[in-house]
């Protein structure tokens, strides 16, 4: 298969910490990649350098085989890399429908139009579908500000996905989600992606979220990809157990 | 072209409006006028709020607008109506489109900032030009229309029926602008930039778009203002003037395409008559006004009817 | 399309509802407004500075005088020949406007005035720009206006054939030509000249005038330094350096209000007054308030001969009086000025040959004044000039001096020069006039 | 060379004066991110105290001249702590969490009241309490004959500045001032009682406005609108330093004055022009102002 994004060497400093160092990632288009590592690890640094951001301090950043550096995030959403927050970024003061059919009016001109409505049957029928989608169609007419923060996080990744990216990046997409819903929202959301046929690389917290739905980890450690592989080869590597999955927070002796 | 219901009321209104212009007394007639004209500015000032930018610096537009009408009509000899207002327009938005570029930049604070300097420096150059009369300024030329000039004394009911006419027109396209990609894409912005950013849209070609636009309408305001007063002065560039337009704005709220004509008009009754009642401190009475409405109706005048509208609704449903 | 016809956002209904209550609040107004008019009674509209810098040193002493003349009026009290009651034998009536936010909105007030007030005559407004914007609507509307204190140069020449708009104060040139003949007889070996104006029209216009002046009348005269600060700016710090730098003999100032007080009081204090003669062509209207903070031989005029520089007349003494039991203090130029053009309306109004009790029509009023010469607080006043519809009155100009046992501030070396003097001819703009050497002045 | 002197005399005279002005307006905005515009209220409100007071004292009284000082300043200080208790109190402490342009707006309102509560409490005609300006003579200062009152307002600008910027950097006070700054969730959630915080700050500001108007008053004379001229300068002086910064406002400060001392002496035509154009060049090159900082939103 072929590489849809890779990076090469890839660094970022702020100040005396390094937040990302040497980071060698190639992904393959249709996989599900799972990012694992703990607090100030460097996983939401490597989203916002790909997504354009922040811009690495040295190093290359190819998607589908053109260099993205220096690019705005916008480009690069246009590019088809989108992405969704870990804190969810919506318009709260708007309904919900109007959320999605700005995100779907964005993907379809940059340049938008003056006089002629947002809401028309077209881009309402599309956005209806991917609220049934995700099972929130009920929601369609609430402002934001109504709506519980599970229902938050689809709609940020809804409109993320409304555009038909290539590549999809979801960051922490349980996080602020009570344990008992978790595991219902991510199969609601790896059902939908896996339909539209996307590449999706996500950060998460929860080991069992990303055993279940991965094809493939990447372990980040102090801003260094500490393992890369399968789920199960990653998660039975020494070091991660050590520093990532086994909880402990020790920084002596830290490959720094 | 469809109308959807919104807009067939406003163009009703309209014509009912211009109609009653013949039995109205004529003062209440001018007082409309130059109510109008203000909302056209305020417009303007709204467009921007949409977008989450208060502009303390609007004054700058209106200044243009008023300026290039009374320029072109002194050096030119101009005297046709749209051809003057045409050439406000363009000059107010080929300076946006200079400024804009600047402008664009800023958000909150910084933007409210920087259009007021810009409108202070506009306000400089004319105080110092004795050409166009400093402070004092210089009446504007009669106008004509196409050719036709109204008989003494019918000028400023012929200008009220146009501005009336003009305002509906701009009322309905402002009004499919707020419901179009681009105004929703401004309350997007508002709402939150960054997410703007990640769906693919420039904001700051988004709000460069808006702030142009919005520069062409106010200028439109000020043109008419200068036809209607006959006179101008440096006065519409200086930030107090700007700051009325931004109590206008807030007097009338952001929800719906008449409320800042509603505003304008009800601000211009109010101060006539404060003048009238307390000559000393009708001030007062503007600023105990905008407290309360900003304490009470958050969202403006307009959240009063609709506040009434969805209790209407209620006992409605209840029914 | 059926989609979000549901969704239909509430305010499509709230539309008419708003329409209908703004239209019911305006036909409230409207109905509401015409009840005062048609009275029987003599309504004058006064339009001055209620608010803002210029309230103080100029809207108050006018509203005040206003008030002092209705009264006096009303009750008979004036002498011969305005011992009439009221004007014409109507009782008259003020309504008051505050001349405040510009001329845009002077316009609208002033139709407020004559159409929903049926206001009978409109006397006022101090802005330059005011009266240049109120004349052609005026006109108009055909109503009877006369403007009491603005001093543009340009009234006439926009309104080239005024019917109904008269200025019964004087043109602004004929301060600064004043200031210049005061300066040839008092002060004929000064050469070095300075001048600190406001930044706005009349500073500008002021400064021009002069320097014309000065070049035709004390050809040896030059011009040091010309300071422009922002109006209302209060600290003139850098300005007082600036001229004290360049040691001026002559330092003239068009100033107003608080920013000629502070100017006085920063620019004495720093000695800058010791070492020049300041000239204040507005410098009268705080004569009761420099103190010892001016020095002895200040040069100030009064605009005219209003005043501390009005003569002795059984108007003005009336006048004084009143003014003086009603308010503690002197009437300083503009409360002068304001009493001269209502005596001017009135003078119109009982010579419109209306019936006794009767308001005469506008046009019978701005007949009677045309050309006319009444008798006022300042003396007799010609309106001689701008088809008899600008008036020609002499000017003084004097010196300050401060008398320490009583405290109280008075102008002496007065020296008055004739309307003829120094009044530009009809057809001639003051600054023609001026560079040609004020051909055909009379001078005393 | 006689009017270089001049320029650096005038200049700094004036960036003492413009610093009194806009310090009230940056400590006010830094702690609590309000735009004040009631600010030139503040100030108009310090000068009519102090020239009604004053100028009373010295029109009936023959007491000493010292006392007249000491009058000013607690006119000034009086004002300011009932106008600015009674707003923050009354008005302000409702209305926190909000946008902050509303609250300029909200200000811009309470502008319009006081300006005409000031009218009803003293009359438009000006007060003119000239003697503690006059008393203090002058001096003779490279060839310029400089009011000694002036270089007072140096110095007190001097020190009143001093005084601010060790008060929030050396104190205890001032690191919890600087902590809410900087967060003030953080700091609330480290128990700063940030209300609390927002009163002493919002009187401050005021005292510090009532105070340059007081310290004005028997240089001018106090006529109605005094204050609505000061508001823009004001902003001009706090958005050039960057909003909130005390060195920023001394800076902005330093900078206008000797700009405008410069324009007065050199190009009188410009003079007019070179606060909007400090202003348009500082905010084109640095958005935020010389020393304010730039806030990333976190995503």
């Amino acid at each position: 298969m072929s590489c849809i994004l890779e990076t090469r060497g890839l660094y970022k400093e702020f100040g005396a910490v390094t937040a990302a160092k040497d980071v060698n990632v190639r992904i393959s288009k249709g996989e599900v990649v799972g990012v694992i590592g703990s607090n100030g690890a460097g996983k939401t640094t490597f989203i916002n350098m790909v997504t354009g951001y922040l811009k690495p301090s040295r190093g290359e950043i190819l998607f589908n085989g053109q260099s993205i550096i220096g690019r705005t995030p916008r480009a690069i959403t246009r590019a088809g890399m989108a992405r969704s927050f870990q804190v969810a970024q919506l318009f709260p003061e708007l309904t919900v429908l109007d959320n999605l059919l700005i995100a779907l009016a964005a993907a379809e001109s940059p340049f938008p139009s003056l006089l002629r409505p947002l809401r028309n049957d077209g881009r309402i029928a599309r956005a209806e579908a991917i609220l049934s989608e995700f099972s929130i169609l009920t929601w369609r007419d609430s402002k934001v500000t109504a709506v519980p923060q599970g229902v938050r996080k689809l709609i940020d990744i809804a409109m993320a996905l409304i555009g038909d990216p290539q590549m999809l990046l979801l960051d922490e997409p349980t996080s602020g989600v009570s344990a008992e819903e978790k595991t219902q929202l991510m199969d609601t959301v790896m059902q939908v992606v896996s339909r539209h046929q996307v590449t999706v690389l996500f950060v998460e917290h929860d080991m069992d979220v990303v055993r279940r739905y991965v094809s493939r980890i990447l372990a980040f450690y102090s801003g260094e990809v500490l393992a890369d592989g399968p789920p199960q080869t990653v998660l039975a590597n020494a070091r991660v157990q050590e520093l990532v999955t086994g909880g402990q927070r020790a920084h002596k002796g830290a490959t720094a | 072209m469809r109308l959807d219901k919104t807009e067939l009321i406003l163009l009703g209104v309209a014509a009912v409006l211009a109609a009653s212009g013949l039995i109205a007394p004529q003062w209440l007639v001018f007082l409309l006028t130059m109510a109008l004209a203000k909302s056209m500015v305020v417009q303007g000032v709204v467009m921007q709020m949409r977008a989450g930018l208060v502009t303390f610096g609007q004054g700058l537009y209106f200044c243009i607008g008023g300026y290039a009408v009374g320029m072109s009509g002194h050096f030119l000899n101009i005297s046709d109506l749209p051809t003057l207002l045409l050439i406000g327009v363009v000059a107010a938005v080929a300076l946006a489109m200079l400024l804009g570029l600047l402008m664009t930049r800023y958000r909150e604070i910084f933007f409210a900032m920087l259009s007021l300097a810009f409108s202070m420096i506009l306000y400089g150059m004319l105080v110092k030009s004795p050409a166009l009369g400093s402070t004092d300024g210089f009446n504007v030329k009669a106008w004509t229309l196409f050719g036709w000039s109204p008989a003494a004394g019918q000028a400023p009911l012929a200008l009220f029926v146009i501005i009336v006419a003009v305002s509906a027109v701009l009322a309905v396209l402002l009004h499919r602008y707020g419901r179009s990609s681009a105004g929703a894409m401004c309350e997007a912005i508002r709402e939150n930039e960054v997410r703007v950013e990640y769906l693919g849209q420039s904001p700051r070609w988004v709000l460069y778009m808006n702030y142009v636009a919005a520069a062409g309408v106010s200028a439109l305001g000020g043109g008419f203002m200068a036809l209607a007063a006959g006179h101008i002065d440096p006065e519409m560039a200086y930030w107090i003037t700007s700051g009325e337009f931004v109590f206008i704005a807030l007097l009338g709220g952001t929800a719906h395409v008449a409320a800042p004509i509603i505003a304008a008009v009800l601000f211009a009754v109010v101060r006539t008559y404060a003048i009238e009642l307390v000559p000393h401190s009708w001030q007062m009475i503007l600023g105990i006004t905008l407290l309360a409405i900003i304490v009470f109706l958050p969202k403006g005048l307009w959240s009063l009817f609709s506040g009434q509208a969805r209790a209407a609704k209620a006992v409605e449903a209840k029914a | 399309m059926n989609n979000y016809k549901k969704n239909v956002p509430h305010y499509r209904k709230a539309l008419p509802l708003a329409l209908a209550i703004a239209t019911a609040g305006m036909t409230a107004s409207v109905t509401g407004a015409a009840v005062a008019a048609e009275n029987g009674k003599f309504r004058i509209g006064v339009v001055t500075f209620l608010s803002g810098p210029a309230a103080g040193p100029f809207g108050e002493p006018s509203a005040n005088a206003a008030k002092v003349l209705v009264d006096g009026l009303n009750q008979g009290k004036l002498p011969a020949p305005y011992d009439k009651l009221g004007i014409n034998g109507a009782e008259i009536e003020m309504v008051i406007i505050d001349e405040a936010g510009g001329a845009a909105k002077q316009v609208e007030e002033f139709r407020n005035l004559v159409q929903r007030q049926k206001v009978d005559a409109v006397v006022g407004y101090i802005s330059s720009g005011d009266c240049l914007a109120i004349a052609p609507v005026a006109e108009e509307l055909g109503a009877m206006t006369v403007f009491y204190d603005c001093g543009t140069s340009q009234l006439f020449s926009e309104d080239k054939t005024p019917q109904y708009v008269f200025r019964t104060s004087l043109d602004a040139a004929v301060d600064n030509i004043g200031a210049a003949r005061y300066l040839a007889k008092t002060r004929p070996d000064a050469v070095r000249v300075g001048g600190i104006q406001q930044n706005y029209a009349w500073g500008q216009d002021s400064w021009s005038d002069f320097t014309l002046s000065m070049a035709q009348i004390m050809p040896k005269s030059e011009v040091v330094e010309s300071q422009m600060p922002k109006v209302f700016q209060g600290q003139y710090g850098a300005e007082i350096s600036a001229l004290s730098v360049k040691r001026p003999d002559i330092i003239h100032s068009s100033f107003w209000g608080g920013d000629m007080e502070a100017l006085v009081l920063q620019a004495n204090s720093r000695g800058l007054l010791e070492d020049a003669t300041a000239v204040l062509t507005c410098g009268e209207s705080a004569l009761a308030r420099y103190k010892d903070q001016a020095p002895n031989g200040m040069i100030i005029g009064g605009r005219g001969p209003f005043g501390a520089f009005a003569p002795e007349n059984p108007l003005n003494n009336w006048f004084t009086q009143a003014y003086q039991s009603a308010y503690n203090a002197a009437p300083t130029y503009p409360a002068s000025k304001m009493a001269q053009a209502i005596l001017g309306l009135k003078f119109a109004a009982e010579n419109a040959k209306a019936e006794a009790g009767k308001i005469p029509a506008p046009l019978e009023m701005a007949k009677a004044l045309k050309g006319a010469s009444f008798e006022s607080v300042s003396g007799t006043v010609q309106m001689a000039r701008a088809g008899g519809h600008q008036a020609m009155q002499g000017i003084a100009y004097g010196e300050y001096h401060y008398d320490a046992a009583s405290k109280k501030g008075g102008v002496q070396n007065v020296i008055a020069f004739s309307g003829e003097c120094v009044t530009p001819p009809d057809g001639t703009s003051a600054h023609d006039w001026i560079k040609a050497g004020f051909p055909g002045a009379q001078c005393n | 060379m006689l009017s270089v002197y001049a320029v650096l005399i005038d200049g700094a005279i004036y960036a003492s004066w413009l610093f009194l002005v806009a310090a009230g307006l940056t400590v006010i905005y830094g702690v609590m991110r309000i735009l004040n515009m009631a600010h030139g209220s503040f100030y108009a409100i310090g000068a009519y105290a102090a020239a009604s007071l004053v100028g009373w004292y010295f029109n009936n009284g023959v007491g000493p001249v010292w006392v007249g000082y000491l009058m000013m300043l607690g006119c000034a200080l009086a004002a300011g702590l009932i106008v600015g208790l009674l707003i923050e109190r009354g008005l302000l402490r409702f209305m926190y969490g909000r946008d902050e342009v509303l609250m300029v707006i909200i200000t811009y309102a309470l502008l319009l009241i006081l300006e005409d509560a000031m009218k009803m409490i003293w009359g438009v005609n000006p007060y003119f309490a000239y003697q503690p300006y006059a008393e203090m003579g002058r001096s003779v200062l490279a060839g310029l004959k400089v009011s000694n009152y002036d270089l007072m307002l140096v110095g007190v600008s001097l020190v009143l500045g001093l005084s601010l910027w060790l008060w929030l950097e050396r104190t205890n006070q001032g690191k919890v001032l600087r902590a809410v700054i900087h967060d003030r969730e953080v700091a609330q959630a480290m128990g700063v009682n940030v209300r609390r915080v927002f009163t002493l700050v919002f009187v401050l500001g005021t005292v510090l406005g009532t105070l340059a108007g007081a310290l004005t008053a028997p240089a001018i004379s106090v006529a109605p609108g005094i204050g609505v001229e000061i508001i823009v300068l004001a902003f001009a002086v706090v958005v050039i330093g960057g909003m909130g910064s005390i060195e920023g406002a001394a800076l902005g400060a330093l900078l206008v004055g000797l700009s405008r001392a410069a324009a007065v002496h050199y190009a009188p035509q410009f003079e007019l022009f070179v606060i909007y154009g400090v202003m348009a060049l500082v905010l084109a090159v640095r958005p935020q102002g010389l020393f304010g900082r730039v806030l990333a939103r976190k995503i």
